[in-house]
Formats: C-alpha cells, structure tokens, sequence
C-alpha cells in the first residue's frame, strides 16, 4: 500500500476518505484552505498543511501548491475526492510526473470522459444509445438559436467541462435562449474554467439514473448497480436512493450491461460513474461518465456492503480485485438526502454562517458524513453542501421511515437549511409511491407543505420567544440592581453585555 | 404580562404570567397552559409545555433586540414588543432600512448592473451575488432611483451589508 | 397497533424504543425522574411526564407511578426496555390488570424463566444441558459451603433475581467463600430487592454465548443466531460480537436449536435472549434466559437486517411474523463496544459528571445508540453505561478496523470513560484473533497498553498545558490593566471572574 | 518563558517563547518547534505542533489553578509552577489533604466500617460507596487513627468531599 497519502479535498468528503485510509492503515495528511482552519477535515486530521488561499482557484485548484504539499509531506499518493481536481487530467498528470500515484483513472480517460462530446464518441463506439444534441461545443448564440430549433425545444444548456448542475439551464423557448445561453457560459467559466456549452435535446418524463462502475488495472469490471438521482433542484441532485424505484431487474441489468461497456470501452480502471437517462418509455440515453467518486457513492456502498473507497485504494495500489459479479447483489434498500445550508423558502440562496446547534441523527439504519461541528462556521467560499444523512432499510418503506425519523431528530441551527424540505419532499405521495421523475420538484408544491408545518409549531415559537424575553427582563432588572457603576458605562456596552452574559445568546 | 410577538413580520399576542417560579400563559384564543424553559447550553433550550416536549436553539440577531430561533429545523426571526423590549429598542436605536438593499448573505459581489442616479423598475436585478459557488439575483424591491451603490464587482460582502440605497420617495 | 405507548425506561434504550415506535407511526410518550429532567431521552421525545424521585426504586421502578402515568397520558402499550421493570413478573400483571399491553412476554413466562432455579427445570424438560450447581436457593453460609466442596471450587455465587453482573461472584476457594457470599447477597438484595443466592460450577476457559430468540403469538418461534459475549469486566459484558470466531456452523446450529427448544417449552413470546456456556471442549450448558430485550441486540439486528424492537412491537399488538427461519442469515460481521463512563485504571469506578465536549462518530458501518449529549450532566443514580458504539463490516477484520477508526475519532470529555480501553483490547492479538474467552480481561494486562498510549501523548499534555496557562497569563494582565475598580473586587471572584470568561474554561 | 507542569503527580519542564505571534517551544532533550493553539468552542481545543493536530478538551478543576485535559479520550490532571501561577496558587490559597480521605466519584454510603478514635491498617477498608449501581470499597490510604468521619449510611456525597480525617502524624 502506499507510505501516505494527501486528501486534496474538504469537507464530508476528505473525512470520508480519511476513514477509508485509517481502516487501511495508510497514514493520511490533509490541506486546508485560510478558510478552513478550523474545518473539521483539519481537526480531525493527524496531519494537515496550509496551502492558502481562500476561493478554490487560490486553494483547492491550486496544482502547483498541492504538488508541492504532497512532496513536503511524504506523501506518495493523492487522492482528490470529488469536485475541485478530482476531473482534471492535469492534475493528475502532474501527479504522474512527480512519482505521485493519483488515486484515479488514467489521465487520458479522464480526459476523454471528462469532454462531454468526446465521451458521447465513445458511447456511439461502445453501441451504447446517447441523447440527441450537438456534436461539438456551440460557438455562438446564433449557432446556438439554429441547433435547438433543429432537435427541438425543451432543450438543455450544459457546459462542457461541467457537472453538479453548474453551468447547467433547462430552456422551453427561444425567447429564454439568450440569456440562459450567456448565464450558463459565465458560469461554466467561473465554476471550471471552461465556458465551453453544448445542446441536448430534453426528454419526457426523464428518469437520471447512473451506474456505479468500479474496475482494477487487471481488466476486471464492475458494476454495482444502479442510483436513481431524479430528485433535483436547480439541476442539482438533493436525494438519491438505489435500487431505483422506476426501472424493474430486466431494464437494470441492460442498463448497468451498458454502463460496463462504456467503462471497458475506454480501458477505464478506478471508481466511475456511468449516468443515463431514462425516459418515460423506459428508452435509455448515455449521459455522461463521471470519473471519480460520486457524492452520493454511499448509497451503493449501502445496499452492496462494498467500501468504494476503499476499492480506490487499493485499484490504485495495482491490486486485483477478489470480487465476484454474480455475488454482488443489491440488499434491502437506501437512500441519501443532501443536507444544504440554504434558505429553501427563498431559491435555496446559501446560507453561511456560523453552526451555533447540532446534533447528528444516529439512529439504526443511518449513517452520516458529516464536514461541520457545533461550533463551526460555514465558510462562503464553497459549496453549501455540508452534510449527507443516509437511511438504510430493509424494504423502501423502512428506509424511507427510518429516513424521517432521523431527519426530524437532526439538530442544525445557526445557518438556514434544507432539512424541513426533506422531510417535506421525503414524506410525500409522489416519494413514497416512487412515481417522481427529474421534474418532481418543478411540480411539487414543497413550500406550501414547509408553511404548514411552519403554522404548527407558531403556538411554540410565540411561547419561546416570550419567555426568552420574560429570560432577558429579569436578568436585567438584576444587572441594574447588582451594576452601582452603571452611569460610568455606555448604554450600547450595556445592552452587549446583557446579551452576551445574561441572555447567553450566541451572535 | 402581555407580549407583542413579531415573527417573520407577523404580529401575535400572548400573556405570560410567573406563579411560584413557574409560568401560565394565556393565549388569546383561550388556550391557557404550565410552561417552563431552561437553557441546556449556551442558546440551546428546552421549552416544557405541560406534557409536551420542544428542544430548540435561539440566538441574537444584529443589535436591535431581535432574535432567531431554529425549532425543528425551522427558522423564525422574532421581535417582541413590550415596556422593557420598546426602551431596549429606544436605547439601540435601531435603523428600518426602508431606502436601503441589504445583501441576503454573505458572498462575492459578480457584477453590477445599475449605476447611481439610475431610475430601476421593481423586480429589475440590480447585483449579481456569488456565495457558495452559486450565483444569485439581487433584485431591486421596489421601483425608484439609485442613491448610491456601495459595492463594486470583486468586493465581498458580509450578510446585511448595504448594497444599494434608494432616494427617498 | 398501539394508540400511543409509555417508555418506561432511561437513556439510550428509551431512545432506541422510541425510535422505532416513530418508524411504526406509534405516539410516544416518556418518563424521567428528578434527576432526568434534562436527559437526552426527555428532550428528544415529544411528550414526558416526571415521576419524581431520583433513585431507582422511587423513579424507574415504581410500578404504582408508571401505571398511572400511563393512564394519564392515554398509552395502552408500555414498553420496559432492558434493566429495571422490564422482568418484573408484577409489573406485567399490573399493566394487564389495567388494559395496558406489557410489550414484553406473558407473566408466566417471565416468572418461570426471570428465576434462575425454575428456568433449570425447564431446560432439562427440554432436553437442553445445563450447568452442575443448586437446585435452590442457599440460605445460609453452611449450606453454601457444603454444595460448593460438593460440585467443587472454582464456584459461581449468583444473584437468583439477577442478571449484568450484580450480585455475581467468582470464587476461588473457600476462605473467600464468607465475604463473597455476604457482599452478593447484599448487592443482590440492594439492586432487586430478592437477596437469593445460588451456586453453580466455574467451567473451563467458558464462553458466554446467547442466542437471540424472536417469537409470536401464533407460535412462530425464530433464532437470529448467536452474540458472543465473553469480553467481561466486573462479570458485565463490555464488548458483543456476531457471529461468534469460537463456533463452528454446526455447533452455531445446535445451539440455536437448544435456544428454540428452551422458547418453546415455555410457550415464549417476544424477543429474548437464551444464554449458554460453552467450555473449551465446545460442551454448551444452558445458563438462563433474559425475558426482554438485550443491550446488546443491535449487533444481531446489523448482521440479520431484522429490527427486533420493531418486532416486539409487532408481537405485542398479536401481528404474525412473516419471516422464514431458511431466509434469516447472518450476513457480514457486527461489534459492539459498551461505552461506560468509568475510571478504567482505578477498578472501573463509576465517573459520572458533566460531559464538556462530545463528538459521536459517524464513519460508514458503524452506529451509536447514545443517551448523552454535550452539556448534560451524568446523574449518580443510574448505571455507568452511556452509549453502545457498533460497527459492522463485510468481514471480521473490516468490523475491527472501522472500530477502531470509529473509537479513534469518539470525543467524550468530562468523565471518565472506557474509551481508550475498547481501543486496546480490540486492538489486542488475542481480540484479533478471536481466541479469547471469559477469563481474557483478568489476564490481559490492558493497563500497560493504555499507559504506552498516555505516555506517546505526554509531550502534547505538556504543550498543551503550557499553552493554557499562557493564554491564562494574558488574560490576568489584561483585565488587570482594564480594571481600575479593581481593588473593590475580591480576591477569589477575580480569579472565578477569570476562568469563567477569559480561559472559557467549564467548571 | 520555562514552565514546570505536574501532570499527574509528575513534573516536567517546558520552554515557550512567542514571537511574532507565534509559539516556539524547546524540551530539555533539545525537541524544538512551532506550535500554535486555538479554542474552538468553550473548552474545546485544536493544537496544531508544526503539521501535526491534536483535538482536545480542558477543564478547569477545582479552585487551585489545576486544569483537566481530555485528550484521545484519555484524561490527563495538570497544574503548572510559573512566576504567575505560583502567585494563583497563593491567592487561592489551596490545602493539601494529606490527612483527608476524599470521595473519589460523587454517590451514596452504603456502610461506614470504622468509628472515631480507631486505629486503621493501610488498605484496610473504611467505607462502601455505592455509584451507579457498583459498590466501591474506599480503603484506607494509611495506617493511622481516625480523627473524624463526616458520613454516616445512607449519605449521598459529591466527588471531593471529605469523608474521613486522620489524626496527623
């Protein structure tokens, strides 16, 4: 195995592959950010580095540095987690060139999957069926105006280097195009340096459901089933769950026979995921592969028992797999909710700051990967994703239950969060029949389902807030019989004072 | 004692009343029950309504006497109004921000879309924000013309921070 | 099901039951005594009811007080969960007499099997072995020697009512027979209120193997194998694992059968636990059977997938099991470390106290059924253990590692607890290996282990300290520069004025 | 600045010296570095000793100055000698108990075995407390003559209380 290893990631995903390298024993060092601290990532790390910076590009993107952290450190192994570098053939041929192994793919699949265009070549190879759109990236608003009314509106926008929703617009109509068009290149270009965009038709009813592939560098492949990652917003995936309830065994099985195909087809080895879409008549479109670990990877390790993670590891420490596929079954049922720092009720805007409450479910049948403490505060500069609570239940129906029973029991004040959505979104028809497909929450009224929950606890509110004043009188009255000295103060200082001391408030 | 309770900009009424050490409170649709708080750690509570359970955390809200609690994963943003809390609010002199944009969080400042002196129609986007990898409109609450812009592109900005004021109408 | 059920117990079973009655849809309601006003167990249900009293016998074991409690909160089911009322052959009758469904087994089962003697009858009736020993109780310190030159030193004394280790001793030869027999009947008599002794033979490098028993009603009496217990401090349990590393399919197999038998012959309903001694010689003897739920059943439930408080629940409302025994599998491997707050390197004396920071781990395969949050004050009253941490994994060794990954990143400070002891035994070659039994703890010098670890952590104590008194320093000069009324101040307040705001130091 | 720091009975030396706002430290077997320390949250702590991190709690304990340092969940008692704790010490003005047996846990008497005027052997035992459902022997950490006992059966007692006093020797 390797000597050490340096996570170039933060958050609930560096600890997660900390985790995996302690079980591996493989000792681990970690980089953190100006921003990060006192990042849990940090504190929980044996060894960590400074690498500056806050916003990505200074920090997290930064090769040079991270290169040079790794060298420093000892470190004879990378591995990027997901997001940041974990897609960027660079990085990892920098890596290669520094006798560092990149825990991942080869750079050149990376490079070819990682080009939405050139992976949709590979499919066409492999014979596996991709969605209408074009061919190579658009170049002009006009070109743009003339591609979509060739395959026909809805259309979507993507960026090429793209993923996780960014760089990402869903347009119905030419009227729309422009400004979707110039939004989506600016944030491709912000998001990945790339502001590259492409056209895909869009499809009915679609279904994403994406295949976990694990492969070694012996030509052994994978395939752990399926994801269904339907649930979105703002093209962003908030709750995923396997098996999916939408396809049956003959339709999972082709699909997954597919994901493999597209997996040998480019000699791919390491973690990766296959993504498709499904329509309403069960036609199944490649998507895109994603060559890495998924955030939603626990899912699968869940219903499969595999640690994919730690399968990273050893595939890239060239071990063969002693797995079987006819052993690999999907047992019993799981799913994740995404836990945001968002305010819902007002277009998931983030929501930073600091985490003046928490408490983690730990119920049976959950588990959470947590990136942030009592204590911790949210820094503005990455993702809002801090959390993912998982259930896992014997049948969908106890998952689901177990799901609710965990999220009304999370604890997370301070920041506003997505929390009341899941339980809103997790509890109802459309979820539990397992009827959703990607336009759920398009449809789905979450916020009249969130203000009636919100009415029910008002009586409470009104109650709390009242005595936390009737709290805030008394322990006044006592200052300003207990303070003699009280005319040398300032008024302001005084009313600090009362709430730092007496109110025992927190900001 | 009575309370005026604001919530998220909703006023309600409620009278509490201390009886050896314990509290009744009255509501005015007659509901009338024991309640009791206590602090488990520092803005964490616990609130005992006869036989039923609220765990629940609060914490103060710039300097105007306002507060936030977090109950089931919920957030309400709460001024109370009665004699103590009106001095306290006299003696901190809190500012209404009428004229004034405020950021909704803290973030980067993308752009810039209006300039001073500038006439914008209501809902018109005045700022692109980017905070947490997103970008979000900063759209302009009402009709009027622009003051004065306090924030150019690349300048981040702390929640609650002015962005743009209006003339007054 | 249930219109609403009372939990009439503590900590972190009243939370496990009521988790799982919130999964079933079942209204909860709790109790707690003076000295619970703030448990976890309280806070996190929504709906208690104080029933005064601080020590068991006035709280948790008055049964007049519980069935009226239950009666004012309109429950019609009450769960007892482990320990305190939950054998209480009364306590059943009390709440049949008053409509009240005992989630529990019927009396008489709980009654012939809660006595150790009459639960002998029964397994020889049934054709199971049991152990040489008493037919009766003792009742006097002759008689006591009499039968233990007869079956012959070393002898177990044991509590008839009794079960966790108190009122149990070992003896090893007869001059230690007086004190032994006098300090457990005077444990036996404080902890139940039954001060009956028995005596049975020590055996041979003996394993304590139980077999988790599920039955119903109409019934259907199932086995989800075996927990082996042998890692025993004080004669209590402090780490379970299934399946067992001493057994083979075949004994595990023949076991079970007993355990069924023993069920069965007493028409048992409910889950339970029979419990066995197996000696080197792979002989098994019947020991006794525990009529409730078991601390340890999480591990059972992580290898076969069942819940088995659900289950209870469902017995109890007269719903039929719709399992198969041939489907019930022991799938991967689960561990269990109990997690008490104790002073390990001081005979594990009880150390309860205020916990000042908490951190719950939350690696992937492993769970924490915990009755503690940060902040909360352990009370005196109860027992020592807090929290029961597990983890699961495909194999043996993965359950080891994510242990011990798991134990590594628990953070529990204020009182003293086990911590680091479950990390040096788990750690241990013999644990390892699995070739331990009962007598592994009085052997294993678990002390040096735990020193070597204190001293690798010395030169951080050292810094640490230094830093703290530093900061301390800065602080003193400070406020002796701010204050100029400083000479009105006494003397101690200054310095309490200092720890309490400056160092930010608890208590 | 050298500091000599008991941590459970033993002592050991440390120098520290900031500089430039940062922490150098040297032990007397030469070990020198950077170190710094931030408090997360009351009582929580993050060392960081060059790349390397340790998390921990502290405590203070008693009124003497001694703090309590939780550690990899092992628990550490410290006091420290410095030109200013020397002069914290006086002001508390801390007793040594060397004639005093203390209750080593907070709980109840289940019997007192000695009486006033008695002479013990060491280990002897001179009480049983009960905590938690566990009996504990507290025996004699000397031979000497009892010259109080504060607790009868049936008291419940919190940690540090005395319990018995010897006469001195």
């Amino acid at each position: 195995m390797f000597k050490k290893v340096l996570i170039a990631n933060r958050g609930e995903i560096a600890l997660r592959i900390m985790r995996a390298a302690k079980e591996l024993k493989i000792p681990v060092a970690t980089i953190y950010s100006d921003a990060d601290e006192e990042a849990l990532h940090v504190i929980l790390s044996p060894e960590s580095y400074n690498i500056g910076g806050t916003t990505p590009a200074e920090s997290y993107l930064n090769i040079e540095k991270i290169i040079e952290t790794a060298k420093k450190a000892g470190a004879d192994a990378i591995h990027p987690g997901y997001g940041f570098l974990s897609e960027n053939g660079k990085f990892a041929k920098a890596c290669e060139e520094n006798g560092i192994t990149f825990i991942g793919p080869s750079p050149e699949s990376m490079e070819v999957m990682g080009d939405k265009l050139r992976s949709r070549e590979i499919a066409k190879r492999a014979g596996v069926p991709i969605i209408p759109g074009t061919e190579k990236p658009i170049s002009s608003l006009k070109e743009a105006k003339e591609m979509a009314k060739k395959i026909g509106y809805p259309i979507m926008l993507k960026a090429s280097a793209g993923g996780g929703g960014r760089g990402m617009r869903l347009v119905f109509k030419e009227e729309d195009l422009k400004s979707s068009f110039e939004s989506a290149k600016r944030e491709a270009g912000g998001a990945f340096g790339d502001d590259r965009i492409y056209i895909e038709k869009y499809l009915e009813e679609p279904h994403h459901i994406e295949i976990q592939i694990v492969a070694d560098k012996h030509g052994n492949t994978f395939h752990l089933f399926e994801r269904e990652c339907s649930v979105q917003r703002r093209h962003q995936k908030v709750i995923e769950e396997s098996p999916s309830p939408f396809i049956d065994d003959r339709l999972r099985l082709e699909i997954a026979t597919n994901g493999i195909k597209i997996a040998k087809e480019v000699g791919y080895f390491n973690a990766g995921t296959v993504e498709f879409l499904v329509d309403k008549y069960k036609n199944f479109y490649f998507l895109e592969m994603n060559t890495r670990l998924q955030v939603e990877h626990p899912v699968t390790e869940l219903v499969t028992g595999k640690d994919i993670v730690k399968a990273q590891f050893k595939i890239a420490a060239g071990e063969k797999l002693d797995w079987k596929q006819s052993e690999i079954k999907q047992n019993g049922h799981a799913i994740e909710a995404r836990i945001y720092a968002e305010d819902v009720l007002n277009n998931f805007n983030p929501s930073p700051g600091k985490i003046i409450g928490l408490i983690n479910p730990s119920n049976p049948g959950t588990r959470i990967d947590t990136g942030v403490y009592q204590g911790f505060t949210i820094p503005i500069y990455y993702d809002s994703m801090i959390a993912k609570l998982l259930s896992y239940g014997k049948t969908r129906e106890e998952a689901i239950e177990r799901m609710l029973v965990a999220l009304n029991e999370y604890r997370l004040a301070g920041v506003k969060n997505n929390i009341v959505f899941h339980q809103v979104v997790i509890n109802s028809e459309i979820f539990r029949k397992g009827i959703y497909d990607t336009n759920f929450l398009n449809n789905y009224d979450y916020k009249s389902e969130i203000e009636k929950i919100r009415e029910k606890n008002l009586k409470n509110i009104i109650l709390s807030g009242a005595l936390i004043y009737k709290n805030m009188e008394k322990k006044i009255s006592f200052e300003e019989k207990n303070r003699k000295s009280g005319s040398t103060w300032k008024i302001s200082g005084k009313i600090e004072s009362i709430y730092k001391n007496s109110f025992r408030l927190l900001y | 004692m009575k309370y005026e309770i604001e919530i998220d900009g909703e006023n309600f009424e409620i009278d509490l009343t201390e009886r050896d050490g314990k509290f009744i409170y009255q509501f005015p649709d007659g509901e009338r029950g024991e309640i009791s708080l206590k602090e488990l750690n520092k803005g964490e509570f616990f609130l005992k309504r006869g036989s039923k359970n609220y765990h629940f955390y609060s914490a103060k809200k710039g300097n105007g006497g306002e507060i936030v609690i977090s109950h089931g994963n919920c957030t309400y943003e709460i001024k109370v109004s009665d004699y103590r809390s009106k001095i306290l609010k006299k003696i901190s002199g809190v500012e209404e921000n009428v004229n004034k944009v405020l950021a909704p969080m803290p973030g980067k400042i993308v752009s810039v879309n209006i300039s001073e002196g500038e006439e914008v129609e209501k809902n018109s986007v005045l700022l692109v924000m980017e905070a947490m990898k997103m970008e979000n409109l900063i759209k302009s609450p009402r009709s009027g013309k622009i003051k004065k812009v306090y924030v150019k592109g690349g300048d981040s900005v702390e929640a609650k921070a002015i962005l743009v004021e209006f003339f007054e109408e």
